[in-house]
This record gives structure tokens, C-alpha cells and sequence, in this order.
């Protein structure tokens, strides 16, 4: 079961690991984008964050239909409509929910994860990300499906994540920015995968 | 970090209070969001031409808005789409009873947010049509990318449609005017240096003495290929024969089906330039290099385009689309009717262009 | 060397005729010796305004010459005076049988070389003035330097006494206004970056990647002192503040007397600026810094001068007057009377400045 | 005496020096000016190498006059019009003349060098060419009216010189763009004396 509390514990630390590796994700952006991913992760999950104690009455839906709102007006770029997206879908699904199993955790990722790709169209190999979001919404649903615990679930997501991460570098970008580059986008990991792998990394240990 | 500014964190505020300050009879800025309108309000019963997209373009959006130009312009982070509900808001502030056409630069974020931002305003009633500029011939297929960028022919867009629309034009025959003007536009860009955005402090690309980026777009990323620095004949004369000799291109686009109510894809296909065309050339400055370096360019470019056939009739040569501080140039050519000759003569006045009044 | 450019020998000759083929129906450029005159010939019966001075600062002054503004310009080598004999041959084929004002930049060389062109006017029969702008008050004293340099007023008195010249103003008469515009404006300049020449290939000074110039000219010249670099806010203040509190300025002028028939000296003194003065504010780049960052100085120089009661009623903001691609920025203030308000709102057009036509 | 060939051969020998010193007399030049000087002079002195063959039919004083009018409209910036005025002046006093005795020379020098310091307003110690050329003319006064040769006294001409341009190095300029500088004009070489300099090495060495 994931808790309300968790949830916003999830929040808090997204936003933390953001704030800590905004420099990096701004690096990897500079290579094969332009230089802002971390700024606009920090600038929307900082705001999330100072908004955190105005959820205390509201349900799991709720709050994620919320950071989602918040994302899309602060984040901007490609990003913020991409992961307000992932909230808004996500949140939709769990509207009135006071705690999650992992039969919600599956569907409030699965639908997050099938926002993204209609709204930004890509499919994994494209070099975004998706190449760690859709792996994720995958491994969620089998391990849910064969059983595992909500937690072991979660730490097994975040290897899946990473792997995903690792899996970006060789690939030829095909959306976003780093389309542009070509051959040149190779040799690089996409700071959105790394973004995406961070959140689900915060969300594994905030439930523990 | 060489740049004239204060706190990193408060750079677009500022500016844009200094703007304001400058413009008091052009434009007026809205903070808490961004956006810029014309300081005489809405143009009652005309279109309201928007555009936004990230900052560190300038003069691009905010400097063309007023008279004959735009009249709205959202501002976001420097290199960061702005967001929907800037967007709607400006649409709202702007929106003169004619329904809304908004210029969106072909990035995905500005594309994903301008359509959100579409999205809420009809949702208020007010009714909105999105028009993608996409000129970078740089950027080769769209199959497997992202798709051509968006570059300088949004600025002579934003001119030619300000004019239509000023004089009247309905959204539907300005979206149509808008997206012709688009498919007769190619660019190419180029840099010698890099930019610096201010909250990263350091070069968007480390680049040698001896060395330039050929195909690069506006927000600092490095280009398709990186070369020996060449003479600007070489230069001139790459750039421009890339866009001349630029073949038939084909995207898919997406725009509001008023009918349908719904947003609909359609294959769109630009034509390659072909001898006898009338142009309007445009010579960009990326920020960096002054206006003496573009006369070389435009030197060349002319050359180029007389042996090709094509006769230029307008040109606009400046620091009009820029890359912050960054060293380097855009050529734009546009096919244009006498028509759309004639709204390039029209009258504008904002605070980045001026003739006519 | 980051340049778009060819062979440096070519440099000033390539873009002059990128310029000429940019704007055929503005200007005309004569090669062999380099000057620039209007497209339409001389204005018959009218003071033919000229002026000239190294290359390097474009769009000043070729970008100048048209309808409201100059009549002639003669670009020398880049910062380099241009030739007396250039400078006889540009009045000669400008002049509109009204006489000649030559508005000379104070440098050594261009006072040198623009008197000697008097006389080569004068002793073909055509009157000409010179009045020489010496506004950087950078520059301390007169006594133990060459004066104040002329730089940002410039512009101003280009546009101003270009307004005039079109009305029919008389040779006499342009002069005193000249005159009294040069009095009337002080100007200060900074650079984050030196900039380099094409024939020599190497920045002009180094400088450190956190210090700043302070109080330098247009020519890539060290400036009066370096510093550790400051923000906006504080150079804006600081350049501000000199210009504002800058005491009673006395030199000496040399003005051909006509009645006498020879060159006579006078010493004349400029005012400080004092409380409800009027200025026309200029926030100039030089050449490699971007508009937005001229807006972050414009933000607070209007602060300034709100502070000690100088009312701004008209502005200008880009590079205008430019050292290549220097990165750095030059206020200008110049007060002005309501009629002078009226000179600067005419009609100009030009390739470097458009309004009102 | 000096002949005629002697002089058009000072004024090869100057174009050769001053090519040779285009970089450094720049580089002087971009300390304490414009970085301009080597280029200026260059361009107007091998435009007087080039004009050299016109020369045969004229006298000294017609030669000097020619010079004067190439450098005046070709060099332009400060040197133009000083070293225009510095030809026109010596060469009008030379008129008519085949050769140069020592008392021609010393009449020469003097003439240029007040024409110089007319049109430039400079004294000595403002660190400009003066400083080289006014103790040259002096000392070329001097020789001739203890009886020096022409040789001798040429030779003792280019140690003033060289001493001249020594002596602007501390100097605080007070004429031309250095003196924009005030006291950070100092332990800089004045490029304008150095040129200077080398014409007078030239000539002393043509005449030999
Ligand atoms: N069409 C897309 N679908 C999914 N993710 C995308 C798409 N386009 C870009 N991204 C992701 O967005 C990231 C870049 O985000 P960000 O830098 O914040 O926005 P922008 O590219 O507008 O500057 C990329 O690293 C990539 O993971
Ligand atoms: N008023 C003056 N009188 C004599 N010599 C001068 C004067 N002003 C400048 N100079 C000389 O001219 C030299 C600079 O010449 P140059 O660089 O060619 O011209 P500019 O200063 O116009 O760029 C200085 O080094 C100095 O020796
Ligand atoms: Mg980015
Ligand atoms: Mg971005
Ligand atoms: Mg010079
Ligand atoms: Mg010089």
C-alpha cells in the first residue's frame, strides 16, 4: 500500500533530487538540447514542493491532478506538458483514492506513461523519455501481475529505470531537441530519461 | 559570465521591466505571467496575432508587438517555451472579438503548449487557430526528427501576417495566409561562437579558435556539423545554395478543424525554390555579430541567388532573431507575391520595427 | 579570428558593396576613394549634412545617410580617419548648393583630415562647416588629453540635425544647432569584451573572464580603468551618474568664421545637466551585445535619472554606433528643447534608422 | 650632399622598413591606440614606393610635395595628415632642388617639424612623434652649424631618435588617443615617434 503520506513524501524527495542534480540534468541538456532541463525541472518541482502542505485534504487524485496543473503553468519546454501530462492522467485515475495498491499503482502508471506518448508521440528507441517510462509502466504491470509486493515492485522499477537511462546513450535521438543532431545526439543520455528515472527513484523510497 | 545583468534568477523580469520603461507608448508588460501586449488594448474586431516562445531572442516576440505586427507576445524562460496559461491569458488580454492565430516556432514544447494553450481559450469561447513555422532546412527529414525548426521566417511572418491582419483579414484567410508564407520560407544558420544563458553561466558548446557550427538553430545547441571556419563567401554561398537547392519537404501539421472541432492532421508539402521566384531575403545577426559582418553576407548571398534566378525585392538585414550573445548568422529566403510585397510595405511600429508611421 | 569575413585587405570594399546591393534605392556607394551618397543625388538648395570617420562602428555613419539624415558619409580604413581628398570628393557630390556641414568626431586624425577637406572645399567654392562632437566624458579634461572623444551624441546629432537639413535649415543656423546638440549631450561607454580587427587578427586588449572596462571608447582602445565586473544595475548607476554629475566642461573649438575667412578658435563651455532637464536617452551596444541586455541598462539608467529629476521624453536602444563586435554598451544624454523633440520625431529613412516614412 | 636617387632611396628604404614593422609598429599602436598605426603607414608608404617610378622628371622639392599628397590620401587617421604636412612642408622648401647640402637639410627638417607640430599642436613630452622629431631637427641644426657632414650627422640624428623614442616610454601622453589613457599611457613606446625613428634610420642610411 502506498499512503497518502508517501505520496507527498514522493513529491518532497523528487523535488530534493531535482533541486541536487539540476546542474547535471541542465549538462546532459547542454550536450544534445539546450541547456535547460534542469531548470525547468527544478523551477516546476520547486514549486510542487512549496505547495505541498495545501494538499492536506485532498485525496491521492487529487494532489497529482494538482502537481500536474502546476507543472504544465511553471515548467514550460517540451518537458512541462510532457510530465504535467503523466499527473493529469495519472491523477484522473486515482480521483477520490486515499492510498494505493499495486494494482493502482499499475494503472496510475500505465496511464501516466500512455499520456506522455500521445502527447508527445514517441516510441521507445526515440531517445526520450519514454525509453525509461514505458520499460517502468511494463515492469510495473508484470511484477504487480505476478504478485510482488508493492515495495519490491518499486525496487525493481527503479533497476528497469536505470537501465533504461544507461539504454538512451547509444541510441540516435528521433524527438525533441536532440533530433536536430542527428548522428551527433549519440554518445549522449537523454536528460528527460534521467529526469524520469530520478522521479521513480523518489517514489521507490519514499515507500521504502 | 560577460553579460550586462544582475541576478540570473530575475534577468527576464528585469529586462522586461526595462522594455516597458522604453515603450510606454508601444507595449504593455504584463508580470506575474509574462506577456506583452500592445499598450492601446485590443484591436477591436481585428484577428489578434500572437506569438511567444522561449526568451533570449530578442527582439523576437516582444519587440514586434504593436501596429502592423503582433499583438500579443508571451515571453518564457530564456530557451524555454512559454506555458499554456501565459499563452491564454495573453490570448484572452488580446483577443479583439476575431478569434486568435498564434505563430508557434516547430519545437515540441512550444507545439505541445500552444496547443494546450488553444485548447483553454476555446474553452472560453474564444476561437484559436495554431499556425507552425518550420523553415530550417538544416534539419533534413521529419520522419525522424522532431521536424524542421522554427527560425527566421518567423519573423518576416510575424511582419507580413501583422499587416494582413491589421488591414482586417479574417482568422481563416490569416491562417491561410500564414501557413503559405511558411511553406515558400527556407533558412540556414550558422555560428562562430556559443551562447551563454545566464543560469548556466558557461558556453552551451565549447568550439576551437579555428572552428564553426553550420546548421545550428537559436537556442544555443550545436549545429549538424561542426567545420574549419571558412570565409564568408563560403559561407554565404553553403547557406545559401542549402536552401535553394533544398528539394520538396513533407511534414505532417496539425491544425484546429473548426468544422470537426477537433485538431486534424494533414500532409503538407513545401515546393523548392524555382528560377523567376520574387524573395524577400532576410540576413540575421545570432546576437553577436554587428550589422557590418551581415553586408558581407548579404554580398554573397545576392550573388548566389542572381545565378539561381531568383530576384530579390525586400530584404531585412539585423539582429532580429537572436541566440543571445552568440557570434554568427541566419540567411532567410521567402517566395512572395506582389500581394505579400505589399504588406511587407505596409506601415509597422513596435518597439523592434519600425517604418511607414 | 571569428569573423564573417574574406581576405581582411577586402573587408571594408566587400561590405560596402553588400551595403550598396542591400540598398540600391537608398544609397549610392562610389568606390575608389569610399563614399556613400544618397541614391537620389543632392538635395537642390538644401545644407548637405556629411560626415565620416573610420569603419568599424557600423551602421554608423553609412547606415545613416538618406532622407532625414545624412547626405553623404566617407568610411575610412577600420578606425582609421578617411583621406581629406575622400572627404572633398563626397561634398563635391553631395552638395546641393546650400553649403556643406561636416559633423566631425573628435579624434585627432578626423579633425585633421575633415579641415583639410574644408579647405579643398572651400577653395572650390563650396562653403562647409565643421563642428566637431567631442560628448565621452570618460575623457576628464581637455587641457593634458586630445579632448573628449566624440562617440554616442553621434547619432543624435545626425538624426536631429538631419531633420533640419531636410526642412531647409541654413548652413549658419544647422551649425549653431549642431553646436548647441554637442553641448547638450554627454555620453559614457563600457565593454565586457575587447574586439579585434580583421588586419590584425588579435583582440585589442585581453581581459580577464570576470573584469570589465570602464570609460572606454569606440575603437577597441583600454578604456580609463578595469574592474572586477559588476552588474547591470551598478554599471548602469555608475555610467549614469558621471554623465549626470559631470561639471562644466571647457574647451577649445575651432569654426571656420566666414566673415574673417579662416579658421578661429573659441572656448566653449557645456553645462552640467540639472533638475527638469528633458534628454533624449540612448542606450548604444557595441556591437556585440544583445538588445536584452541593453534593456537591463535602460531599466536602470531611467532609474537614475528619474532620481535626480531628468525626464527622458524620447529614447533609443541598439547598436548604433558600434566597435565591431565588442561586447560593452555607451549611454548618451542629450537635453532637448520641444523643437528638438520635433527633429527627432521627423520622417528618416536610411538602412540604419526608419521611422515616420 | 644628398642626391636625388638618395632620397628616392630614403623613401624605398622607409617603405621597406615600415612593411617590415607593420606588426610591431600595430602592436605598439594597440597598447596605447588603435591598434592601426603599422597598417597606416604601410598603406601610405608603399603607395609612395609604388608612385616611385613617376619621380625621374622632378626635383626634390616636387618629389617631397608627391609624397606629401599620396600620404595625405592615403594614410588618413592622425599619421596622414602629420606626415602629409611633414612632406608638404619640407618639400616646399626644397623646390627646384637637385640635391640636398647639409644646410638644405637642416632647412628641411626644421620645415616638416614645425609643420608637424602646427598642425598637431604637440610639444615635446606630450609622448607623440614629436619627441623624436623635434630633438632630431635640433641636432641636425646644431651639427650642420659646427661643421658635422651630412653623414656624421645623420648618424647622430638616428641616436637622438632612438633615444627620443626611448624617452616616450614613461611618458604620460597629453596628444592623440593614448592620452585618453592618463596614467595608464605610461611605460608604453609611443608607435608614432617609432615610426619616426625609422624614416630617420632610413634616410641616414640611404645616405650612408
Ligand atoms: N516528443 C517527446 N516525447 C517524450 N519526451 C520528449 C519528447 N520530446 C522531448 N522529450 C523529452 O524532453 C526532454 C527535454 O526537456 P526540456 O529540456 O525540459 O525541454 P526542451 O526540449 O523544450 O528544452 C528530453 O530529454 C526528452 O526526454
Ligand atoms: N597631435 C599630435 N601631434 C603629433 N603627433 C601625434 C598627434 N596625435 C597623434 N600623434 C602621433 O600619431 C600616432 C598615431 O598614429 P595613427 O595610429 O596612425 O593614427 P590614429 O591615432 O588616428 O589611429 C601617435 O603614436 C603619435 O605619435
Ligand atoms: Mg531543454
Ligand atoms: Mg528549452
Ligand atoms: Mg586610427
Ligand atoms: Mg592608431
Amino acid at each position: 500500500m502506498i499512503t497518502k503520506q508517501q505520496v507527498l513524501d514522493w513529491l518532497r524527495k523528487s523535488s530534493d533530487v531535482l533541486e541536487e542534480n539540476r546542474q547535471y540534468l541542465t549538462k546532459l541538456d547542454t550536450a544534445i538540447g539546450d541547456a535547460d532541463h534542469g531548470n525547468n525541472m527544478y523551477r516546476g518541482f520547486n514549486k510542487v514542493k512549496s505547495q505541498l502542505d495545501d494538499h492536506a485534504d485532498k485525496d491521492i487524485g487529487a494532489i497529482l491532478k494538482a502537481v500536474a496543473m502546476t507543472l504544465i503553468s511553471t515548467v514550460g519546454g517540451a518537458s512541462g506538458p510532457l510530465y504535467g501530462t503523466f499527473f493529469l492522467q495519472a491523477g484522473t485515475k486515482m480521483a477520490g483514492k486515499a492510498e494505493l495498491d499495486g494494482d493502482s499503482l499499475a494503472v496510475m502508471f500505465r496511464a501516466g506513461v500512455d499520456g506522455v506518448k500521445m502527447r508527445g508521440k514517441a516510441q521507445p528507441g526515440d531517445k526520450t523519455m519514454i525509453d525509461v517510462l514505458e520499460p517502468v509502466a511494463q515492469a510495473i504491470e508484470n511484477d504487480i501481475k505476478e504478485g510482488k509486493s508493492v515495495s519490491d515492485t518499486l525496487h525493481h522499477a527503479v533497476e528497469v529505470a536505470e537501465k533504461g537511462v544507461a539504454d538512451t546513450i547509444p541510441l540516435i535521438a528521433k524527438k525533441g531537441r536532440a533530433s536536430y543532431l542527428g548522428e551527433r545526439s549519440k554518445d549522449h543520455q537523454d536528460p528527460g530519461a534521467t529526469s524520469s528515472m530520478m522521479i521513480i527513484k523518489a517514489l521507490s523510497e519514499s515507500v521504502g | 559570465m560577460k553579460k550586462l545583468i544582475n541576478n540570473p534568477d530575475n534577468v527576464i523580469k528585469e529586462q522586461l521591466e526595462g522594455m516597458q520603461a522604453a515603450h510606454p507608448d508601444l507595449i504593455k508588460v504584463n508580470f506575474e505571467p509574462y506577456y506583452i501586449t500592445r499598450a492601446g488594448g485590443p484591436s477591436k474586431g481585428k484577428v489578434a496575432l500572437i506569438s511567444g516562445g522561449g526568451s533570449g531572442h530578442e527582439p523576437m516576440h516582444g519587440g514586434f508587438v504593436g501596429h502592423g505586427m503582433l499583438h500579443a507576445a508571451c515571453p518564457g524562460e530564456i530557451f524555454t517555451s512559454p506555458t499554456p496559461d501565459q499563452m491564454h491569458l495573453a490570448a484572452k488580454a488580446a483577443h479583439g472579438g476575431a478569434g486568435v492565430l498564434n505563430i508557434v516556432k516547430n519545437y515540441t514544447g512550444d507545439v505541445m503548449n500552444f496547443e494546450m494553450a488553444a485548447e483553454l481559450a476555446m474553452a472560453d469561447g474564444i476561437k484559436v487557430q495554431n499556425i507552425v513555422v518550420d523553415d530550417d532546412v538544416a534539419v533534413k527529414d521529419s520522419l525522424y526528427t522532431a521536424g524542421r525548426r522554427g527560425v527566421g521566417a518567423t519573423v518576416l511572418i510575424e511582419k507580413l501576417c501583422g499587416a494582413a491582419a491589421e488591414q482586417g483579414m479574417d482568422l481563416e484567410k490569416l491562417s491561410d495566409l500564414c501557413r503559405t508564407l511558411n511553406q515558400n520560407a527556407r533558412s540556414m544558420g550558422m555560428a562562430l561562437t556559443s551562447c551563454i544563458t545566464p543560469s548556466n553561466g558557461s558556453a552551451s558548446f565549447e568550439i576551437g579558435d579555428d572552428e564553426m557550427e553550420i546548421g545550428i538553430g537559436i537556442h544555443g545547441e550545436p549545429g549538424i556539423e561542426r567545420k574549419k571556419i571558412a570565409t564568408v563567401d563560403e559561407i554565404a554561398e553553403e547557406m545559401t545554395v542549402s536552401i535553394l537547392e533544398d528539394g520538396a519537404y513533407t511534414r505532417t501539421t496539425k491544425e484546429w478543424d473548426f468544422s470537426k472541432n477537433e485538431w486534424v492532421e494533414k500532409e503538407v508539402t513545401d515546393e523548392p525554390f524555382k528560377k523567376g521566384d520574387n524573395v524577400i531575403a532576410f540576413v540575421n545577426s545570432m546576437g553577436g555579430t554587428p550589422v557590418s559582418e551581415l553586408y558581407g553576407v548579404y554580398r554573397k548571398m545576392k550573388e548566389v541567388t542572381d545565378k539561381h534566378g531568383i530576384k530579390i525585392v525586400r530584404n531585412l538585414i539585423g539582429p532580429y532573431i537572436t541566440a543571445l550573445e552568440m557570434q554568427g548568422c541566419s540567411i532567410t529566403l521567402m517566395k512572395v507575391s506582389d500581394a505579400h510585397v505589399k504588406l511587407w510595405d505596409a506601415p509597422v511600429y513596435t518597439p523592434g520595427l519600425k517604418w511607414g508611421m
